[in-house]
């Protein structure tokens, strides 16, 4: 294995320096203590907490999880303990064990909700970064309407931005005819970053009982199976765009990641992933330096964006 | 948690569609009620199975064959490794019981054979109710009967009392300060609804396996719990049944 | 294994009894002939052809083929040799070895281009109905446009319908915010069936030059990781018009186009594991009764929307 | 075509990179050009390789490790098991030469020794042009001398003449009627060029390898053809390069 110290694996994010460009997805790793016994989470460069709601919530019944082929599908509905909780206990869990800083995702049901989130991030100095959830396809009402619509993205990201003190990274919905234009709406709205992508719908059929497997009908569809359609969508925002574009989307190894990066990312987000291999975020980190190598780069953001 | 190349040591068919898998000796502790998350070939989300028996470090799980992952299970042989993460969940609190119950419904009663054995080292013979559709459910009955003192109940009476567990629990009327309790969701609804001075252990559709993803989330007293790490063992009168 | 002669497996697409409902999709079976010495394709329900242009076209510079997880991204671009050449060779080979009558897919540049194509398939009676193909990513200046804009369908499935004496089915794209739109717009516009999904837009990089591994940059992406995509928009245009809907997307057993009937299809196109599984589609067709009597259908078409 | 399940008799790693893999005894018949596609483990498509040798029924591959297939490849021991579809494809026509000239640039070459073994069970040696960029390219060059008359032509001057291909064929000025090429596309293109009295085996990504899919498709004078199914040889006169 090659060290890590011969190489520059270090990005910068909204003027945060990340040691590394890995970062746990939103709803994969919980607000990251829970992964604390299984490794030495400092290794990450950052994290995305769980989507967070301005009031408690359970989310959807169960099941809300399915297997696919290669994949997976989730209907969890943002289950957080609402935000002033997320702040005042999940987020001082995780300052026991994580030095660095974070990002906290944000979702909601109105434009109201959202504003009222971030705002109350203000004060939270462990989060670096705020991720506007505006593609969750699990909440009724709210969630996937701002996330495929250009001009209602656009209102949200404006309200947002306007209290905000933290950069705004916009997550967008896969499940749209033209990712460019919802990035350039969010871009033109003021977001700092674009991260993407969120899961695309799907569904599963139990044949016995002639019932979708998800108790809410369908779900995210998420894992090794959307990998390139989320390169092909980094790739058409990064070119549409001038801001930083974090890539997700069935990455589940060092190469994976290299690729995306390739396609525009200036960091990657590891999810369902850590669900299947909870070591794999910390596994793709260890893994970047030999695949660095093998392409002879010695900074890793050398490669950004690189394809030709 | 531990992450664990399992290997299988043997896969015996008990009925048409129930197997005991058990593996090669590892160094691992269970406390009863804890569960495994196995990581079958081809398919992305690991299954969980409670722990059926774990005796001088070799493993046992029972399972049915119910969908393709159990069924590629059941073609596994002797010698065929899996990839395992082992030691989750929390298990029940056998302090709790002085005269213990345990409460089983069909297949779902697997983890009280352990439960049952880890009493008996306590020097305590636990009773036991075993509910079931029929008869031919019971698979395991005899090893049950080898560890606790086994009463039956069957809904078509092919064995034992015939009706639902909680109908049994009045029938036989057990003398025990404390009941653990496995089975489907219905029969522990039931079970809680009569009596709450116990334990019950939840099952769930499950992604992660061990606390990351809120995919197996039910409601408590408490808030929402989940069911792989905050349980699967819960008190019965900590539970919101839908 | 159970015996094909105790189910009914027959299905009635447009008038014309299918002798099962498996139909290998445009593509992936050339014009059927292809696999005539694979097996005896006479167990087939009917044969997708080609996409089929004008002219002959050559199609997209090589590669033109990448593997995904569990997929693969094309960009053919539509090699065929033209719609007359179509019918006095390739059609004319396959009498010879399948007995059925088949659908002609069709692509095309313009309006008058599908037109023209279209009144040329009257004549042919081999041909039992027309797949409009209007969602082809792999086509320069024309199939993705027709396939996202639900005005622009609309116009062309009119003209279409105009001049054909043969049944339309409408080939829809994934890549849009609303498939039901969609659907409800070639519907209204005349369209006898829908069939979906064709493939997602997908991108692989190779790390090694940097550049795309497809020439044209971008592709198709389908096989085993778009299922539940599949099955979840299959779903949705079922419950959004009446005409019959052709259900296709990453099925490769007997299992899964039992899962895309009760989503509410009443035929299902097995492609890309025909490429992998030279054998695919007659392995499914053999193992349906076996899935049927588990279930305890002896009649196929109860399945068919079956999903509560 | 035939749909095989093939087994591994030996997994020769034979350079840096470069491995023979050779299967157990199959009822087969090969012509030398033709090609098999594997199923490697894991991998939605199969990956084309021409015979490099075929002996008393044993099929030999040379390959490559160039990307995760061919990778996972490598790892393959004797006795483990493949997915192949085998007699792909067209082959060389042997009768076209009575004094047969084979030109082969690289690791591309391989399928020439198969190719020169034909002509020397006909009883004719065939004279053989093998290019490369430097010596230590030329991994099979001893195998190849026991099969043919050989000459070299390398970038660097590492080993016999110094120069490409088409400067090594004036230079050596053979004595044949008709040649046979494989080889890179850019070293294909500029023997054509240089004379189309011969057959080329073309090379192209693959998705089905039997004529399905079109994805390998080039262009000749007579239309569009697949190199899978229509070649992969090609008379040199037909093909259009890009």
């Amino acid at each position: 294995m090659n060290n890590l110290k011969d190489f520059n694996l270090k990005v910068n994010l909204f003027g945060y320096e990340l040691k590394n460009p890995v970062i746990p997805a939103s709803g994969t790793f919980g607000f990251g203590y829970e992964f604390a016994d299984v490794y030495d989470i400092n290794c990450l460069g950052s994290i995305s907490l769980k989507g967070t709601t301005l009031n408690e919530r359970y989310g959807n019944p169960l099941p809300r999880v399915a297997e696919c082929p290669v994949g997976m599908l989730n209907s969890i509905g943002l289950q957080n303990k609402g935000v002033d909780k997320v702040i005042s206990e999940e987020i001082e869990k995780l300052k026991k064990v994580y030095d660095g800083k974070v990002i906290a995702n944000v979702g909601g049901h109105s434009v109201d909700e959202y504003v009222e989130v971030v705002r109350r991030f203000n004060a939270c100095d462990k989060v670096f970064a705020i991720e506007l959830n505006i593609s969750c396809p699990n909440v009724k009402g709210g969630g996937m309407a701002f996330g495929t619509n250009p001009s209602v993205a656009e209102n949200l990201v404006k309200a947002v931005k306007a209290v905000s003190q933290k950069p705004i990274m916009v997550k967008l919905s896969p499940n749209v005819t033209s990712i460019s234009e919802m990035a350039k709406a969010v871009e033109g709205a003021g977001a700092d970053g674009i991260s993407l992508i969120n899961t695309l719908v799907g569904m599963r059929i139990d044949l016995a009982t002639r019932k979708p497997i998800l108790a809410v009908g369908s779900g995210g569809y998420s894992g090794r199976g959307v990998f390139p359609v989320a390169l092909k969508m980094v790739n058409d925002v990064y070119k549409a765009v001038s801001v930083p574009v974090v890539g997700m989307g069935g990455i589940t190894s060092a190469r994976e990641a290299v690729e995306m990066m390739m396609a525009g990312a200036t960091a990657v987000m590891v999810g369902t992933e850590n669900l299947v291999n909870p070591y794999a975020s910390q596994q793709i980190i260890n893994d970047l330096p030999t695949v660095l190598d093998e392409l002879n780069v010695k900074d890793i953001n050398e490669i950004i964006g690189s394809v030709k | 948690m531990k992450n664990q190349i399992l290997t299988v040591k043997d896969n015996k068919q008990i009925s048409d569609d129930v197997f005991v898998m058990k593996f090669e000796k590892e160094e691992n502790e269970y406390k009863a009620g804890q569960f495994v998350e196995l990581k079958v070939d081809g398919f992305t989300l690991r299954r969980p199975f409670g722990v059926y028996d774990f005796e001088k470090g070799e493993l046992s799980l029972l399972y049915k064959v119910v969908g393709q992952g159990t069924a590629k299970m059941a073609t596994m042989k002797r010698g065929e490794k899996i990839d395992a993460l082992t030691e989750l969940g929390n298990g029940f609190n056998v302090d709790k019981a002085k005269k213990p119950l345990l409460i089983g419904g069909g297949l779902g009663a697997a983890p009280l054979y352990y439960l049952a054995k880890t009493f008996k080292e306590k020097g305590i013979k636990a009773e036991m109710l075993l509910g079931a559709r029929t008869q031919s459910d019971l698979v395991f009955l005899n090893d049950f009967k080898n560890v606790a003192d086994v009463k039956v109940a069957t809904d078509d009476g092919t064995s034992g009392f015939k009706g639902n567990v909680v109908e049994a629990l009045k029938h036989y009327d057990f003398d025990c300060d404390f009941y653990y309790a496995c089975g489907s969701l219905a029969m522990l609804k039931r079970v809680a609804s009569y009596s709450t001075n116990g334990e019950i252990s939840m099952e769930a559709r499950m992604a992660c396996g061990f606390g990351a993803c809120m995919g197996c989330s039910i409601m408590t007293t408490d808030g929402a719990k989940r069911v792989c790490k905050d349980g699967p063992v819960f008190y019965a009168k900590e539970i919101i049944f839908e």
